[in-house]
C-alpha cells in the first residue's frame, strides 16, 4: 500500500478515521455516508432550529418581516414566563410518568408475548396474532367515547375512590392497550430473526423456557427491545386525543395538552408555543440522550450476527 | 322536535327571559365546588381568572378550572354528556352551540332572571334564549372588527379607512404595495363566520324563519365583492388559509394594510414589535349594500343538564357576567363588554381611546348572528363551497346553490324540513 | 449417571423420516459412539434423546424413566451440538459458565472447573474473547468445553472434533477417554473419525437411513460386520467387494471370479455350504492385501497398478484385478511400486469376509458381540 | 434443588405460553371486546344529530357512505365524497409511507454502518418524532404560512423566489404540505424499526454473497432484504395504520381543506362521528376503515411475511 | 486461471495478530492445501485472499494485480466457508444457483452445471430443502456445491468435507482432484485431515501461529520436515522425538539416549558432524518402528507395550522405553501384543530424522522441494 496521502485520505484523518486500518473504499464510503446523513439532519433539524430561535425571540418580535434566521437579542423570557404561568414541571413530570410507565409495561408483556409467538407452534397461534395485530387497527377515534366510559365508570374493585379519569392510570392502560399490540408484532418478528438453536442450547444447559427467555435470547433482542421501547415511548409521549379526553387537570395532564393550550381561540401564541414545544420535546430528547448508549448498543448489538 | 333554527337577529319574539324558574336549584344545598371547563388556557384569559377570584372570595366555592385547548372542548364536552357524565359543571363556550346543545338535552335553563337579561342588547338576549328559557349568559363580546395599519395608510397617502365595500376595492389600489397587501379577512377555520358577517353586510341571512337555507342570493354578492377582491389583487395569495391567527399575524407583520377580523386583535397588535396604539388604526366595517353588520361571536357560561352541583354553577354564570364582572373582564383583559352600560364606566373610558369604545359599541348593537341546528354540518357544508368560491376555483353562484342545497338535503333528512 | 433406552423410536420431518425405528440401549457409564453416513439420521437421533425433538413414535428413557414428556432441562444432558451454537453475545467463560449456574454450582466449583477444562482443550488463553473472535476449532473447542464442565446424567456430542487438527484431535481424544474414565458418564457421541470411532467406543452403533444396522465393540464391528453396508462403512478406504460364484472343487470351496479364483478358506465351508452355485461377495479390506511380489504358492491375485496415492503414514494403491475389477490396497509407505507395475496380491485369510449380493448380509457373522477391554 | 421447588419450575414450564401470551390477551381482550362490538353495533343504527334519537336502518349507513346516496352525481356508482376522500387517503397514505419508507431505509442503513458518532446521529434523526404532533402540525403550518412562514421567508429572503406562494390556498401544495409533515415526522419510526431488523442479518452471510461475485445493489436484495422482511411488514403495516388514520397532522395543518382537498378517511371519520355527531355514519367509516386495513396488512403479509429461517 | 501470490502478509485484530508475516506463492493451476494447528490464522489467510478481511500489512496479488483494495466480488473467487455461510432463506438449488446467477452465466449453463454437481455431491434429492431441513453434512455439501459449480480464478476451501462420513469423504476427495483435473483452478484448501492434504496437494503448506513453516510437495514436506513443529504436526499419531547427546565412538555417531544408545547412520555423519556433544532430537514415526521380538543385531531399542490400541486398519501401540520415555508405534492390526508384554523395537532407519531441540530446526532436512507427480 502506498503511504503517501492522498488529500482524500487527509480529509478521512481529519476525521478521526484511520486511513491505514481501513479499506480505502470504506473509508470513502464512510465520507459519504458522513455527507449524507449530515444533510439529511441538517435538512430536518430545519424546522426544529427555527421553532427554536423563535422561542427565544421577545414575544413581540416573532412575526417580523423579515424573518431573522439569527435572533440578534435572544432572550429567555419565554421559557420564563411559560413556567411561571403555567405548571409545566407537572405536566413533563405527568408524561414522562404515564410513558415510561406503558414502554415498561408493553416492552415487558411485549417481549413474553412475542417470543411465544415466534417460537410455539400452539393452537390459535396465527389467530390470536391476527387478533392481538387486528385489535390495533380498529380507528382509535371510534374507541373514544367507549374509552370514556370505561375510564369514567365508577371501580370494580372496592376500597378504590372515584374513577380512573384523570388519573395517569386511565392513560397508562389506554396507551398500553394501544401500543401492546404493536410490541407484541414487533417482537415476534424480531425473534424470528434469532436464531431457534440459541434456545435449544439454553435448554440443554438447565434452562427452563423462563430461564432460557430471560438469560439468553432476552439479551439478543436488544434491537428490537429498544426498536419497541422507542415506538411506545414516543407514542404515549405524544398522543393527544385520548389524553384530551380522559384527563382534565395538571394532574394527569400530559405536555401535548399543555403544549396546545398555547393555540388559543383567536390566535396562537408563537412564542411561547416555541418555547413550550422544546420543553415538551426537551425530555424526549434528553430522554433519548441520556439512553443514547442503550438505545444505540440496543439498536447495534444486534446477537445474531456473527 | 325543536324547531328553533332561524333566529335571524332583531326579529324573533320572545323579548326577555321567561323562564324565571330554574330547574334543581331547589333542593340543592349549595356546592362547595364547582368545575368550570375553559377553553384553552387560562392565563389567556386574565379577566375570567379574575372574575373566577372574585367568585371565590364572595361565595366559599372553589372553582376547580379546566383548561382544555380550545379546539377541543366541544369534543371534551359532548364525549362527557354522551355518558351522561357528571364531570363538567359548567363551561365557557360560543353561543353558536346553543341549539344543537339544547336539543340533545345537554345543558340546563338558567333562569337568570329579567334584571340579569336586560343589561345585554336585544339581539343578544334572543340569541341565548331557547323555546324561552335562556341556556347561556354572555359573558364577553366577539365580533368582526376592522382594523387597519395607520402607518402604512399615512405612507400611502390614504387618510381615512373606506367606508363601504366599493371604497375598500378603489383604496385598496393605493394601498397595495410590493409586500403588503391591502385587505384581509379571516377565512380558515372561520369562513363562515366570515362569510356570515359579509352576508349580513349584504343583507342576506342564512335561514328564514322556517328553517330553509336562503343565502343564495345574498351570497352571490358577497362573492362578488371576493372576486373583485381577488381578481384586484387586493387580498393575498393565502387568504383561504387565514384564520383568526393568520390574518392577525400577517397584519402584525406589517403585510397588510387592514384586515377585517376578530375584536382581540387590537389587543395584540398593541404589544407587537413595532406597534403601538398610534400605529393601529380601527374603524367600524365597511357597509355593504345593506349595512354596517357584524358576526356576532359572544361566549358565555352554560350549566351542563348533567352536573350535580347545578345550584352552583348556575350562581356562577349569573356571577361571571354581571356589569362589574364584564367590567373587570374589559378592564384586564381587554374583552369587549357585552352590557352596553360598561362602556360608560369612567375605569373604561381612562383605559380605552374614544374612538375604540364607540366602534364597539356600534358593533356590539349590530351584531348579528343565528342559532341553527345541525350548524356543525350545516357550517360545513357552506364551507366546503364557498373556500373554491372564494379562490376562484368555482362559479360562485352554482357553489352557493349547491350549498344551498345540500343543507336543505340535509335538514329535510333529521326532520327540520 | 444412566442408562439409555430408545425403543422403536421414529422421527419424521414433514416428509422425510429421519429416524426409522432406531432401538438402542445405551448402557450405563458406556461410550456409545453412533456412525453412519451423512444425512442417516445420527444428529436427530442426539436430539431426540436430548429432548429437543419430539418424537414421532417410540420410547426413549433415560435412568428408569420414560423421558419422551420431558423438556430438554429437565433431563440432565449436556451436548455438544455439530454447529457448535455458541452464545454470541457471551465470552467463552461465560459460555462455559452458563450451564454450571443454572445447575446452581457452588461460584468455586464453576470457576475450577472452566479453569480445567479450558487448560484441557488449549483455550485458556481466549476466555474473555467472544465467539465471534475466535477460529473455527476454537469455536468447537469451547462448544466442547461447555459440554465438559457440567456433571450431567448423559453426554451428547456431536462430531465435537472434526474442525480440530489430527494432533490436537489425537490430544482431545486423549482427554475425553480419561474425562470418560474418570466421570463414567453415559455418552453417545457421533463421529466421521473411524480412528475416533474405534479408539473411544465401548460400543459403536452403525446407523443408516434412519436405522441402526449394527451394534457392538468396535473391534468386533470392524472385523464381523453383519452386512455389506456395514462393511463398507467402517474402514478407510472401504472394504473391497468382489463377487464371484461359489463351487466345489475337490472338497474345497471356491470361489469364481471369472478369470480367476478364489479359494474360499476351509473354517468357512460351514457357513458358505447353502450358497454352493449361488453368487457370493468376498470381502477384503485394503490394509488385508499384502503385495506379494516375490510369489507364495496359494490364493495369489494377479493384478495391475493403477494409481498409487501415498498417503504419510501409508501409501494406497489402486489395482486392475485380472477379472477387470478396481480394488484398493493400503500398503507400506516405502513399498516401491509404480503405476503400471504388475503385482501379485495375497489376500489375508484371517480377514476374509463373504456376502449373500442380493441381501447384503454378511454369511460369516458371528453374533456374539465383544466389549472393548478398558482402555 | 428440592422436589417441591423442581416441580413448580416444571409447572410454570410448562405454563408458558399460556402465562406469556394470557395476560396480553387479557388485556387487549379486555379494552377491546366492548368498543368493537359497540362499533359494529352502532354501524347499524342512525342517530338524529338534534335530538339523539337512534333508529335501527341495517346497513343504510354504509349503503349512503360508499354508494350514492341519491344526492348528487356519482362516481361509478361510488358517492362522489367516498371516492375522492379515498383518493386522498390513497394519495396521501402512499406517497408519504412510500417516500418516508425510502427515506428511512436509506438512513437506516447510513445509520448501520460502523460511523464513529453514530449514536448522535441516530439520536438526531430521532427528534422529529419526539415532539408532540400537534406541535409539529402547527409547526409545519406555521413553516408554510403564505405571508409569513419560514419556507417562503427563506425562499424569498435568499432571492429564490420573487413571490411567496400560498400553500393552503391549493389543494395540491397542501397535500405536498401535509405529506411533507408526515413524512418529516414519521421517517424516525421507519428509521429506527429497519435499524433494529438491520441487526438481525447474519454477517456471514454479506461474506458469502461477496464471494459470490454480488455487488453492492445484489447484496442488499438477497442478504440484506430477506432478512429485513419481517422489519419491513412490521414498519410498512404500523406505518399505514397510523397514517390511514392519522388526524392530528391533517386535523391541525389543513382541517381537511382547502375546501375539501385534503380531507382524507381519519377527518372524515372524526368530522362525521365527532364534529356532526353522527355517531352510526361514523361507525360504518370507522368499520370501512377497519376492513381495508385490513386487507392492506394481509397483502402486506403476503408480500413480506416470510420469515428468512 | 491466476496465481496467488503473498508477500508478507500480516492482519491483525484488535490485539491478536492472526497473520503473521506470511509469503506464499501459489502457481497458476496449482492445488496449494493449508494445515496447521486450530487458531494458527488458515482461515484469516484464505479470507484475506477472498477480500473478506483487509490486510494490515503486506500485499496480495491474484494473477498480476496486486487486488489488497478490491473487493471480494471484484476478485472473481469462489469460497467453501468453514461455517457454511449458507442464505437460510434460499433452498438448496438456489443457493447454488447464486453465485452464477451473480456472474451472468447462461440459464441453461446454470441448470445443467447445478444439477451436475448436486449429482456429485449427492445431494440432488435435496434440492428444493432449506438449509436449515438438512444435516450438517448435506448442509456442508451444499457449501461445497455452492463453489464448484462456479467457474472462478481462484476456488478457496476452508475444510469442505470435515463433517463428512470417510467414505464420502473419499469419495468427494476423489470428485474434487477430477475437478482440479478437468478445470485446472487455482485451489487453495485448508483441512486437517492428513490424508486429505496429501492425497490432493500439489504443495503443501504448513502454518503455525500465523506463520508459514514450511511449502511443499506433500511427500516432501512429510519425510523431509524442516523443523520439529513441521514434523510433529504431519503423521498421526505424530512423530515420535527422543532427545539424547550426540557421540562418536569409533568413528560412527551414536545417540546416548541414557540407559540406552541409538545409532545414528552414517550417511547423517556430515551433517551431524557440527553438534557432537551436544543435545540432538531423534525423530522417529510410529509407522516406522517395527517390533522385532525375535531380535535383529542392530539399533534395537528394548520397550514394554503400555497401551494397545486398535484403530481398525491399524494398532497404535504406547510404548515405554528402558530411558523411561514413552512413544508410539503403529503396527498392523493382527500383531498380537498385549498390555505388559517386553518388546524389542527397529527403528527404519530410512526414516530417520535429526533436530537441533534448541531451535528445532531439522538438521538433516533436504531443502529441494518436490512436485507431486500428477495423480
Ligand atoms: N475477529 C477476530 N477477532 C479477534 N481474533 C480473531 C478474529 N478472528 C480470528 N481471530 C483469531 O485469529 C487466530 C487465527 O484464526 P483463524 O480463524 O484464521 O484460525 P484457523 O487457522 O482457521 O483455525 P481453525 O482450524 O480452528 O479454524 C485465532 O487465534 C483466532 O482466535
Ligand atoms: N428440520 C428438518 N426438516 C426436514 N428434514 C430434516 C430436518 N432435519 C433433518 N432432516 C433430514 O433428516 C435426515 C437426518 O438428518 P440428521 O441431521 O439426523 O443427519 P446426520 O446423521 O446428523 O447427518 P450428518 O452427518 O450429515 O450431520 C437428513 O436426511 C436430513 O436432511
Ligand atoms: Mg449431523
Ligand atoms: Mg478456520
Amino acid at each position: 500500500m502506498s503511504t503517501k496521502q492522498s488529500p482524500l485520505d487527509q480529509l478521512v484523518a481529519s476525521l478521526g478515521l484511520d486511513t491505514e486500518d481501513e479499506w480505502s473504499h470504506i473509508v470513502r464510503e464512510r465520507l459519504v455516508a458522513y455527507g449524507l446523513l449530515g444533510l439529511y439532519v441538517v435538512i430536518i433539524w430545519f424546522p426544529i432550529y427555527f421553532i427554536f430561535i423563535t422561542s427565544i425571540k421577545p414575544a413581540g418580535a416573532v412575526l417580523n418581516v423579515p424573518i431573522s434566521f439569527f435572533p440578534s437579542e435572544p432572550t429567555v423570557s419565554n421559557y420564563v414566563e411559560i413556567f411561571q404561568n403555567r405548571p409545566f414541571e407537572l405536566y413533563t413530570l405527568n408524561s414522562i410518568i404515564v410513558a415510561s410507565t406503558t414502554t415498561l409495561i408493553c416492552v415487558t408483556l411485549g417481549t413474553v408475548t412475542g417470543y411465544s409467538f415466534s417460537r410455539y407452534d400452539f393452537i390459535g397461534n396465527k389467530a390470536l396474532l391476527l387478533s392481538i395485530v387486528g385489535a390495533r387497527m380498529i380507528p382509535p377515534i371510534a374507541l373514544i367515547v367507549p374509552f370514556f366510559s370505561i375510564m369514567s365508570a365508577p371501580p370494580l374493585i372496592g376500597g378504590i375512590t372515584g374513577s380512573l379519569y384523570d388519573t395517569r392510570i386511565a392513560l397508562i392502560l389506554t396507551y398500553t392497550f394501544f401500543n401492546l399490540p404493536f410490541a407484541v408484532w414487533i417482537m415476534k418478528n424480531y425473534f424470528d430473526g434469532v436464531p431457534e438453536s440459541l434456545d435449544e442450547q439454553a435448554r440443554i444447559d438447565g434452562c427452563s423456557r423462563w430461564e432460557g427467555f430471560f438469560k439468553i435470547i432476552l439479551p439478543m433482542a436488544k434491537p428490537g427491545i429498544a426498536a419497541t421501547a422507542i415506538l411506545a415511548f414516543i407514542f404515549s409521549w405524544n398522543e393527544f386525543v385520548f389524553a384530551l379526553v380522559l384527563t382534565s387537570s395538571e394532574q394527569a395532564q400530559t405536555l401535548p395538552i399543555a403544549v396546545s393550550l398555547f393555540v388559543a381561540d383567536d390566535f396562537v401564541d408563537w412564542a411561547h408555543l416555541a418555547a413550550g414545544g422544546m420543553i415538551a420535546a426537551l425530555p424526549g430528547i434528553l430522554f433519548g440522550l441520556f439512553f443514547q448508549q442503550y438505545i444505540v448498543s440496543g439498536l447495534t448489538q444486534g446477537a445474531v450476527k456473527e | 322536535s325543536g324547531g328553533d333554527g332561524g333566529d335571524g337577529g332583531d326579529g324573533s319574539g320572545n323579548g326577555s327571559d321567561g323562564s324565571g324558574t330554574s330547574t334543581g336549584t331547589g333542593s340543592e344545598s349549595v356546592a362547595e365546588k364547582l368545575v368550570f371547563y375553559n377553553a384553552g388556557s387560562l392565563k389567556y384569559d386574565p379577566g375570567t381568572e379574575k372574575n373566577i377570584e372574585r367568585f371565590e372570595e364572595e361565595t366559599g366555592i372553589t372553582v376547580e378550572v379546566n383548561e382544555v385547548p380550545w379546539n377541543n372542548l366541544k369534543t371534551s364536552l359532548t364525549t362527557i354528556w354522551k355518558n351522561e357524565s357528571a364531570k363538567v359543571d359548567a363551561f365557557n363556550g360560543p353561543t353558536w352551540w346553543l341549539a344543537d346543545f339544547v336539543a340533545s338535552d345537554w345543558i340546563e335553563p338558567l333562569g337568570l332572571g329579567d334584571s340579569h337579561m336586560s343589561n345585554y342588547p336585544k339581539n343578544l338576549q334572543n340569541l341565548v334564549t331557547l323555546d324561552g328559557k335562556t341556556y347561556m349568559a354572555p359573558e364577553f363580546g366577539k365580533w368582526g372588527t376592522y382594523l387597519y395599519d395607520q402607518q402604512h395608510f399615512e405612507k400611502q397617502g390614504v387618510s381615512e379607512p373606506p367606508s363601504t365595500w366599493d371604497e375598500v376595492v378603489s383604496t385598496g389600489q393605493q394601498l397595495k404595495t410590493g409586500d403588503t397587501s391591502p385587505f384581509a379577512f379571516t377565512w380558515a377555520n372561520k369562513d363562515v363566520f366570515t362569510f356570515k358577517q359579509f352576508l349580513y353586510q349584504a343583507g342576506g341571512q342564512l335561514f328564514n324563519d322556517s328553517n330553509e337555507p336562503v343565502f343564495v342570493e345574498g351570497g352571490t354578492k358577497v362573492m362578488d365583492f371576493f372576486t373583485r377582491l381577488r381578481e384586484n389583487d387586493l387580498i393575498p395569495d393565502g387568504i383561504s388559509s387565514m384564520g383568526e391567527g393568520g390574518a392577525g399575524d400577517t397584519f402584525i407583520a406589517g403585510q397588510l394594510a387592514s384586515v377585517e377580523s376578530w375584536t382581540p386583535l387590537a389587543a395584540r397588535a398593541f404589544e407587537a414589535d413595532g406597534w403601538s396604539k398610534e400605529r393601529v388604526g380601527s374603524a367600524k366595517p365597511p357597509k355593504g349594500p345593506e349595512s354596517r353588520a357584524t358576526f356576532q361571536d359572544t361566549n358565555g357560561i352554560s350549566v351542563s343538564a348533567f352536573s350535580e352541583r347545578k345550584g352552583a354553577a348556575k350562581k356562577f354564570a349569573k356571577f361571571m357576567t354581571t356589569t362589574e364582572s364584564s367590567k373587570t373582564n374589559m378592564k384586564v383583559e381587554g374583552n369587549p363588554a357585552v352590557i352596553p352600560a360598561v362602556y360608560d364606566e369612567p375605569e373604561i373610558k381612562e383605559q380605552y381611546p374614544s374612538w375604540l369604545l364607540e366602534d364597539m359599541k356600534f358593533n356590539l348593537k349590530h351584531a348579528k348572528s343565528e342559532t341553527y341546528l345541525a350548524q356543525p354540518q350545516v357550517d360545513d357544508y357552506l364551507s366546503e363551497q364557498i373556500t373554491p368560491a372564494l379562490l376562484g376555483d368555482k362559479d360562485p353562484q352554482k357553489a352557493l346553490e349547491t350549498a344551498q342545497s345540500n343543507i336543505k338535503r340535509l335538514y329535510q333528512d333529521i326532520g327540520l324540513l | 449417571m444412566a442408562h439409555v433406552e430408545l425403543n422403536d423410536l421414529v422421527k419424521e420431518f414433514d416428509d422425510v423420516t429421519a429416524v426409522d425405528g432406531v432401538s438402542l440401549d445405551i448402557p450405563d457409564e458406556s461410550f456409545t459412539v453412533l456412525v453412519g453416513p451423512s444425512g442417516c439420521g445420527k444428529t436427530t437421533t442426539l436430539r431426540l434423546i436430548a429432548g429437543l425433538e419430539r418424537a414421532t413414535d417410540g420410547e426413549i428413557r433415560i435412568g428408569d424413566e420414560v423421558v419422551n414428556d420431558q423438556r430438554a432441562y429437565e433431563r440432565d444432558i449436556a451436548m455438544v451440538f455439530q454447529n457448535y451454537a455458541l452464545y454470541p453475545h457471551k465470552t467463552v467463560r461465560e459460555n462455559m459458565r452458563f450451564g454450571l449456574e443454572q445447575h446452581d454450582t457452588p461460584e468455586d466449583t464453576i470457576t475450577q472447573r472452566v479453569t480445567e477444562a479450558a487448560e484441557l482443550l488449549q483455550i485458556n488463553d481466549l476466555l474473555d474473547r467472544r465467539p465471534s473472535e475466535l477460529s473455527g476449532g476454537q469455536q468447537q473447542r469451547v462448544a466442547l468445553g461447555r459440554a465438559i464442565v457440567r456433571d450431567p446424567a448423559v453426554f451428547l456430542m456431536d462430531e465435537p472434533l472434526s474442525n480440530l487438527d489430527a494432533k490436537l484431535r489425537v490430544q482431545m481424544r486423549a482427554e475425553l477417554n480419561k474425562l470418560h474414565e474418570e466421570l463414567s458418564t453415559t455418552t453417545v457421541y457421533v463421529t466421521h473419525d473411524q480412528v475416533e470411532a474405534m479408539t473411544l467406543a465401548d460400543q459403536i452403533a452403525v446407523m443408516d437411513d434412519g436405522q441402526i444396522q449394527q451394534v457392538g465393540a468396535p473391534t468386533h464391528v470392524y472385523t464381523n460386520p453383519r452386512n455389506m453396508f456395514v462393511a463398507g462403512f467402517l474402514g478407510s478406504p472401504s472394504m473391497n467387494f468382489i463377487e464371484g460364484t461359489l463351487e466345489e472343487s475337490g472338497g474345497k470351496f471356491e470361489l469364481d471370479l471369472g478369470s480367476d479364483t478364489h479359494d474360499v478358506p476351509d473354517e468357512f465351508v460351514d457357513q458358505l455350504e447353502g450358497y454352493l452355485g449361488e453368487r457370493v461377495v468376498l470381502g477384503i479390506r485394503p490394509e488385508n492385501i499384502a503385495l506379494n511380489q516375490d510369489g507364495v504358492p496359494s490364493n495369489v491375485h494377479p493384478a495391475t497398478v493403477q494409481v498409487v496415492e501415498p498417503q504419510g503414514e501409508k501409501t494406497v494403491l489402486e489395482l486392475d484385478l485380472d477379472t477387470g475389477e478396481t480394488i484398493k490396497a493400503a500398503v507400506d509407505p516405502d513399498t516401491t511400486v509404480e503405476m503400471g507395475d504388475s503385482v501379485n496380491l495375497r489376500f489375508d485369510r484371517d480377514s476374509l469376509q463373504y456376502f449373500d449380493p442380493k441381501t447384503g448380509r454378511s454369511l460369516t457373522h458371528e453374533s456374539k458381540p465383544e466389549r472393548k477391554a478398558a482402555a | 434443588m428440592s422436589t417441591q421447588k423442581q416441580s413448580l419450575r416444571r409447572i410454570l414450564d410448562r405454563l408458558f405460553v399460556p402465562l406469556t401470551v394470557g395476560p396480553t390477551m387479557l388485556w387487549i381482550a379486555a379494552i377491546i371486546v366492548y368498543p368493537t362490538l359497540k362499533l359494529f353495533w352502532s354501524s347499524f343504527f342512525w342517530t338524529n344529530p338534534i335530538n339523539s334519537e337512534r333508529e335501527f336502518v341495517g346497513l343504510r349507513n354504509f349503503k349512503r357512505l360508499i354508494f350514492a346516496d341519491g344526492g348528487s352525481g356519482t362516481v361509478f356508482g361510488l358517492a362522489p365524497d367516498f371516492v375522492s376522500i379515498t383518493w386522498h387517503t390513497f394519495v396521501y397514505v402512499g406517497l408519504s409511507v412510500s417516500i418516508s419508507f425510502v427515506l428511512g431505509l436509506g438512513i437506516a442503513l447510513l445509520l448501520d454502518k460502523d460511523l464513529k458518532g453514530r449514536g448522535w446521529f441516530r439520536t438526531a434523526v430521532i427528534v422529529p418524532w419526539i415532539l408532540p404532533y400537534v406541535m409539529s402540525g402547527l409547526m409545519w403550518r406555521w413553516m408554510f404560512q403564505s405571508e409569513y412562514g419560514a419556507i417562503n421567508g427563506l425562499l424569498t429572503q435568499s432571492g429564490l423566489l420573487s413571490s411567496k406562494i400560498a400553500f393552503f390556498s391549493d389543494g395540491t401544495l397542501s397535500m405536498m404540505a401535509l405529506i411533507i409533515a408526515d413524512i418529516w415526522v414519521f421517517t424516525p419510526f421507519i428509521i429506527i424499526i429497519l435499524l433494529a431488523g438491520l441487526q438481525n442479518v447474519p454477517e456471514q452471510l454479506y461474506d458469502a454473497a461477496e464471494v459470490d461475485g454480488a455487488g453492492k445493489v445484489s447484496r442488499f436484495v438477497n442478504v440484506t432484504y430477506p432478512f429485513l422482511k419481517p422489519s419491513i411488514l412490521v414498519a410498512l403495516t404500523i406505518r399505514i395504520i397510523f397514517d390511514i388514520r392519522a388526524l392530528d397532522l391533517v386535523w391541525v395543518m389543513t382541517q381537511g381543506g382547502p375546501g375539501k382537498s385534503t380531507e382524507v378517511w381519519a377527518s372524515w371519520l372524526y368530522r362525521t362521528a365527532q364534529v356532526f355527531n353522527r355517531p352510526g355514519e361514523g361507525a360504518a367509516l370507522g368499520v370501512v376503515l377497519l376492513a381495508v386495513t385490513f386487507v392492506i396488512v394481509a397483502v402486506l403479509y403476503r408480500v413480506f411475511g416470510e420469515s428468512p429461517y
